[in-house]
Order: structure tokens, then C-alpha cells, then sequence
């Protein structure tokens, strides 16, 4: 029987060696893969070079592990935001390294990766600084940049339901860089808030198929949703928007 | 002030251009207003680069959900007809050429229609583009909102862009304060001038020839 | 409102003139849409240039259309089969022109066109004679060779059901090349099973969003379909299977 | 015949090295029968390139349903866990590698590991490639099955190929029904011997320098 469920977070990442390159998906917060984050915190491993679309949120999560000195090198589309404050203090210390990628070109090349593409020819970025260095070609009157693919050691995603075969669905805008990480790491992680029995997800609608799958831990429903509906009383950050207000007050 | 319109009539302005049927991208920022001015009653699919068609308005109090945010990650909702995909899936609709409009924010604007969005260049700076470069290649029409003077009172349409590009050729037409712009292979054509501007109170404030 | 339901076959397909591209949807018989070209047979345009996977089975869908002559080109992966005789005898006799892809680079050339990619380094075909005169390229220690979009006037496709934004869902393994080919195509002509109310497909489990669909066309439920259960009965051809038997016997 | 397996036995053969967990395409014709012989207790997953992974066994009586059909174009079934994909996410999914073993035909096997198997290059013959390029390249192993020799009784495995490539350097074991062969870089070594093949009674079949 082919069983990926793993016991836990802390098993599911024990063996990322010093030095890998992991990609971790979300999008800002939603979709970020918190508890296998936290997991790799508490684990150790550094020097690692991370891909990623932002550069952490706040003191949590991806920002955490930033904050540990855990990461040598981000490779992203969008570091600086209002709540990126870890990274901007990393940075302007030159304590982290940066490539910073157009969205697309992060997409795409991530997907390249797992296609078996060499590398291609992008419309994104052209005649710009950051396609610097890059070989250009003009194709049909217009003008390309050669892209390649990004590929990981391990990559760590988050979903809503998993089986034992690593199927998975996603909720939301929080499926986001899930799918294609999933295809370009040697070995893909994923935390889901339930393991379901094989065949309950539809198989017209699953989005990853288990073949790019290699672990699934289940780590809780979210606290938005109770038994799989959407409740609400929270805010952006998933925090009780009671909390919050209280807070403010 | 007869000489400008307010942020929101602006936003009102460009919502006025949208047709029904449209796929539109509204940029971080100010271009998130237009949204606010879309008729109700016309059916304008709106598309958010983090895997959404169909966008809706912000959640009623209660309602924020964490895994639908928009790509300024601020919650959004979905409407009915909406579907959900990927980010390769997304930018590749994108980059296809697939949406109508994007709306984007500017810091300069050049005639030959070259955009500067994403970068001051200021030493210390720390850089960030986001899907910046990907909008303004992808869309059928690159629309910008924008003020058309800098905080400095400098031109926001220039001859030729200094800050670092996002974009080469890309932009159709540039909403201002002001006026709003047409880029064409002539440079920028006056399309419609706000209040008391003419084409030459246009041109002495751009230092451009204006058509 | 927007409403890109068209209210039969024939006027969805009006407007194809001769010598127009048009991209074919279907993997055999699977998610071929026969109605559509039933009617682009009726309609009568010339001089087309097609794109399938395959050259036709036997004497309808895409094989009729083949017999009535209207077709310059083919570009497909795989055109002989046991029951292509139409395609055979044009080929043979040298009426059609054949432009043979191996049947990834068809799928990933017919999705960089929708996708905005210049062109891509493929490993398929590297070093056989369907890359001969192709650019090569060694990345990364493998061998590549450098493949084109494959852009059409129109697709037209087959799906299970959308609604009148154009957001389609499939079936099974006819899902095959409808998704990518209409990303790829100026105008996207859908025949689907049943035009169903908006809002009613799970947003979560669209295949196609309705913004790379110009026109659906609803033709009736698939005959092994009874209000959306499988209720079987037929042969792979989808006449019914007692038939095939009487015919047998 | 003590020298040659049947097609059922080398089938059986096949599949008692494949794994459990492991993603596998069948080939269209003789390796489709691999699919009876894999064991009924594991769970092994099968991937056609139209879009299906979980792929069953045929449908029973009454039960064809044409939108579910294989490679070949034959009727099948789908298992609980089964995922359905549209054709560029099934190429995707080959040419990147995911898959753990495909198993194929061929005219011919070079000891180098070119296979050939689309074409026999025949003046007049209608070439059909369908996605054997793709399967080459694209399994992390490439099981090729046939027959040792020819009708003709000419050597399959041979010094180079003379037969349209399918794909370069890509078989990495060869089922015959005379031996089994690894493909190594020192070129073919038999792996197991079936009946009273030898080595040497299989160099002189071949005429190829075997270890």
C-alpha cells in the first residue's frame, strides 16, 4: 500500500541537509506552508537558499526563518512589503542574498523545471535591468528574453485535502505557487488540514496528482473553516478578529 | 483647483472606458479604486494575478477570509462564475495576451510608450516588481493612473524614462490628473483635457510636444 | 451581460473562412467535437489548415471533414492509425500536407502560443529526423532543440458543460488538448453537453475560465450520459453497443 | 523452444520488477500486457499520456465508456485516487522525469541505448511518432520489450541503429524472449539468460559483443 502521510511536521522535513534549496509556497500569507516552517525552524538546517514569491510577513512564518540566520539567499518576485521588516534589516545588514525575479518568470521557470524545458524564451523582463546579461532574441517581431528553469531539493507547499497517494485540492487564492513548486522539487512536502480516504477527492478535480507528491502531513483544519465551511471571525492573518479589535481598542 | 481631478474622479474616469465583457487587471494601489466606479450593472470580469477571474468587492465585517486576498493581499470575495487557477496558469494568461485592460500606477511614463513602475533606482532602495513586468507586456491595452506631476512638480510623461524600466513600448494610454493621454507612434496625443487644460498648458507643464 | 452562448452549431461556426488555422480539439474520438465539425463541414470553408492529434477515424468528425476535401494541412503526432483510411488515401495520393510533431512538443507548442512564450528549449525529438534543421542546444550537460508556438485562427473544442462566461468543465480523458488549444487560438468555439446557470460550476474545478472561450454551443447530453450518471450501453464510437452487436452477429 | 519466453511470460516478467508506488506508462501494443501481470495486492500507478494517472483494467460488458479510453485508443477504467489532466500537464509530467518507468517497443536498441521504434523508415510509409519521443526521454527508466530478433531472424539489439531514431541514449534495460539486457556504458550486458541462452549462444544471435 502506498501511504505518504507522515506522523508529523518535524519528521516530514527532518532530513533537509544544510545548504538545500527549498522552495516554500504562498503567496504574502495565504497558502504559506506555517506549521512545515516552523517544523524546519525548529529542525536547524542553514545556509539555505530559499524560493519563494515574497520574503516573510511579519515575525512569522517564512519571516521566522529569515530572522533565524537560517537563509543565505532569497529568490523571489516581491521582498519589500509593509510587514517585511525581517528581510529589510537581513538585507541592509548584507546578510542575505537576493534574486529578484519577475512573478511570471518565477512562475514559469519553476513550472519549466518540473516540464523537462531547457529553458525558454520570455516576453517578461525585456529591455529592462533585470533582464541584464540575458541572451535576447526577437522572435516574430518581438523581442524575448532566454529564461531558465528553477528546480529545489525540496519544496514545501500547503493544501487543503491530500490522500495517502499525495493527491491534492487547494482552497482559494491560497493554491497560488503550490502546484507548480510541487512539480520542480526533488522531494515535495505538503501540509493539508485533513488526510481524506483515496478516491473521496474527485479525480476531474484534483489539482496536483500524487506523482509530484513524496510526503503529506495533516496539521488542523484552519480556523476559518469549521468542518469544511467557511465561518469567518478572523483577520488576515488568521487571528481572531476579536483579538484584533480588542487590540486596536 | 480647475486645473485637476480628484483621485476618485479619475478613478471614475478610467472606470468609464471599461466595457462590459472586459477581463481586467487593476494594479496595486490607486488603480484599485477603479473597481469602485465598474457599473453594477455591467459584467466586468476582473482578474487578480494570484489565481483568481472574478474578483469581487472587499468581505462585509466578519467575513475576511485569509485564503482570498487579492494581489495586494488585501481580502477580497469571489462572484458567481469565478474560477480559481494557479500562478503559472495565471501569468500565463497574462503574458498570453488573454486580458483586455490593466490599469497600473506610473513613475514615469515615456512618448514611445516605455513604463517605469517598479523601481526609483535610489541607492539603498530595496527592489520589488512583483507581476509589474508581467502586466505591462500582457494586457491587449496597458492603461496608467497616475498624477501627471511628480511631488516635485516634475513631469510624470517624459521624453524618455530615467527611472529603471518595467516595460518597453507597452503603455496605450496614460490617465491623469490632468488629461488623459494616448501614446501613439507620434508620441502622446491629448485625449481629452480636465477642466481649464488646453494642449498648451499640457505641453508647458510636461515640456513636451503634445499632439 | 455578457452571454457567449451561441444558439446552434452552424452559426457558431459562420465566420471561418478558407484557408483559415483551425486547432481541432479530441485524442482519437475522445472530446472531438463533432457537431462542430459537422457544421464546419456543412458551412464549407476550403483551404484550412488543421491541428489535431490525430488525422481522423473512420468516416466522421474530423475523417468527413478530411473526405470533403476541405483541408490543405494536418499537423498532428499521429495520423496513421487502424482506422484512418481517409487520411491514408489523401496522403498517399498526395492531397494533403502533413506536418508530423511529436505529441508533446504539439501539446507544449500549442500552450506556449497561449501562454506568451517566444519559444522553447524541447527535449523531445533531440538527435531524430523530426528535428532535423531545428536549432540544438546542450543545457545543462542534456541535449535540446528549440520548438515554436503553434497559434490558430479558431479551436473548437468539446467539454461537458459551461456556463455563459464561457467557464468550462470535461470529462474523463476528453478533456485532452481542448484546455490548452483554447489558450491558443484568436477565437475559441465550445460545444458543450449543457449550458448550465452562472455560478453553478465549482470555481474550484474549472478547467478552461470562460476568458480563453469566445463561443458556446450546447448539443444535448452524450448518449452514454443520463442526467450526468454514466449509464454506459455503447462502444467506444458511442453508438450503442447492442447495435455494434446485431451488426456482429 | 526452450531458447524463448512467451509475450505473456516476458509480460509477467516485466512487471515483477516494477515496483509498488511506482508511476508507469504501458506503451501502445505488447507492453500494454505488463498491465495483467502486476501484482493485484500492490499498488501500482498507471499513467496514460491522454491525461489519466490511476488507470484500471478494461471495462466490463456494456460499460465502455468513450471518454475514457488509453493510449491506444482501447477502453479502460480509472481506480479510486485516479487524477484526471489535460494534455500539456500529461507531457509536462513525462518530459520532466516524474515518471519511474515506461515500458516500450522497438524495431531496434543500439547498445549505446538509442532506441528506435516510430519508423521503419519505409519509402511510402505514413510516419506517425503519437508520444513515443516524449516516453523515450522522459521516464526516469525506459523498459523496452520485443522479441530478440526480427522476422527476418535479424538482430533488435545492434552496434547502431539503422532505423529512424525514436530517441538518444534513453533505453536502460532491454526484455527480450531470449534474455533480459542491461544497457550500460560499455554497452549491453545480460542481466538474466532465459532457458538455455548463454552468453555466448546470445553474442552469436546478436553479433554483438555481450558481457
Amino acid at each position: 500500500m502506498i501511504d505518504k502521510t507522515v506522523v508529523d511536521a518535524a519528521s516530514a522535513v527532518a532530513d533537509i541537509p544544510d545548504g538545500a534549496t527549498v522552495m516554500i509556497g504562498g503567496f504574502g500569507r495565504a497558502g504559506q506552508p506555517v506549521e512545515l516552517i516552523d517544523a524546519l525552524i525548529a529542525h536547524g538546517a542553514r545556509n539555505l537558499t530559499i524560493v519563494n514569491n515574497n520574503a516573510g510577513n511579519g515575525d512569522t512564518g517564512l519571516a521566522a526563518l529569515l530572522a533565524k540566520g537560517q537563509v543565505r539567499k532569497i529568490v523571489c518576485s516581491f521582498p519589500r512589503q509593509s510587514d517585511s521588516w525581517v528581510f529589510d534589516d537581513l538585507y541592509r545588514a548584507g546578510r542575505i542574498e537576493l534574486e529578484l525575479v519577475p512573478q511570471g518568470n518565477l512562475a514559469e521557470r519553476i513550472r519549466a523545471a518540473g516540464a523537462g524545458i531547457g529553458a525558454f524564451f520570455s516576453p517578461t523582463g525585456v529591455g529592462t535591468e533585470l533582464a541584464t546579461g540575458k541572451e535576447e532574441r526577437v522572435i516574430d517581431g518581438r523581442r524575448y528574453v532566454l529564461e531558465y528553469p528553477i528546480t529545489a531539493d525540496f519544496a514545501l507547499i500547503s493544501a487543503l485535502k491530500g490522500d495517502r497517494w499525495g493527491n491534492l485540492v487547494y482552497r482559494e487564492t491560497a493554491r497560488n505557487f503550490g502546484p507548480v513548486m510541487a512539480t520542480a522539487a526533488t522531494t515535495t512536502i505538503v501540509q493539508v488540514d485533513e488526510i481524506v480516504p483515496l478516491g473521496s477527492l474527485d479525480p476531474e478535480a484534483v489539482v496536483t496528482p500524487g506523482i509530484f507528491v513524496n510526503r503529506v502531513v495533516a496539521v488542523g483544519e484552519r480556523h476559518w473553516l469549521q468542518g469544511g465551511s467557511f465561518v469567518g471571525g478572523v483577520d488576515l492573518e488568521g487571528k481572531p478578529a476579536d483579538a484584533a479589535e480588542e487590540e486596536a481598542a | 483647483m480647475s486645473t485637476r481631478i480628484t483621485r476618485d474622479e479619475l478613478a471614475a474616469r478610467i472606470a468609464a472606458d471599461i466595457p462590459e465583457g472586459a477581463f481586467v487587471n487593476l494594479g496595486i494601489g490607486a488603480p484599485t479604486l477603479v473597481a469602485n466606479y465598474l457599473p453594477e450593472d455591467l459584467e466586468i470580469i476582473l482578474h487578480t494575478e494570484n489565481g483568481l477571474l472574478g474578483m469581487g468587492s472587499a468581505p462585509v465585517d466578519g467575513q475576511v477570509d485569509p485564503d482570498l486576498i487579492n494581489a495586494g493581499k488585501q481580502a477580497v470575495t469571489a462572484v458567481p462564475g469565478a474560477a480559481y487557477f494557479h500562478h503559472a496558469d495565471s501569468f500565463a494568461m497574462m503574458r498570453g495576451g488573454h486580458l483586455d485592460v490593466c490599469v497600473l500606477g506610473a513613475f514615469q511614463v515615456a512618448q514611445n510608450g516605455d513604463l517605469a513602475n517598479w523601481s526609483t533606482g535610489a541607492p539603498g532602495a530595496i527592489p520589488a516588481v512583483g507581476g509589474a513586468m508581467d502586466l505591462a507586456i500582457g494586457a491587449k491595452d496597458v492603461y496608467v493612473m497616475t498624477d501627471l506631476l511628480a511631488k516635485d512638480d516634475s513631469s510624470k510623461l517624459v521624453a524618455e524614462c530615467t527611472y529603471p524600466l518595467t516595460g518597453v513600448g507597452c503603455v496605450s494610454r496614460v490617465y491623469t490628473d490632468h488629461a488623459v493621454f494616448d501614446v501613439t507612434p507620434e508620441g502622446f496625443r491629448v485625449r481629452e483635457a480636465f477642466g481649464e487644460n488646453t494642449v498648451a498648458s499640457l505641453s508647458e507643464l510636461t515640456g513636451l510636444e503634445l499632439q
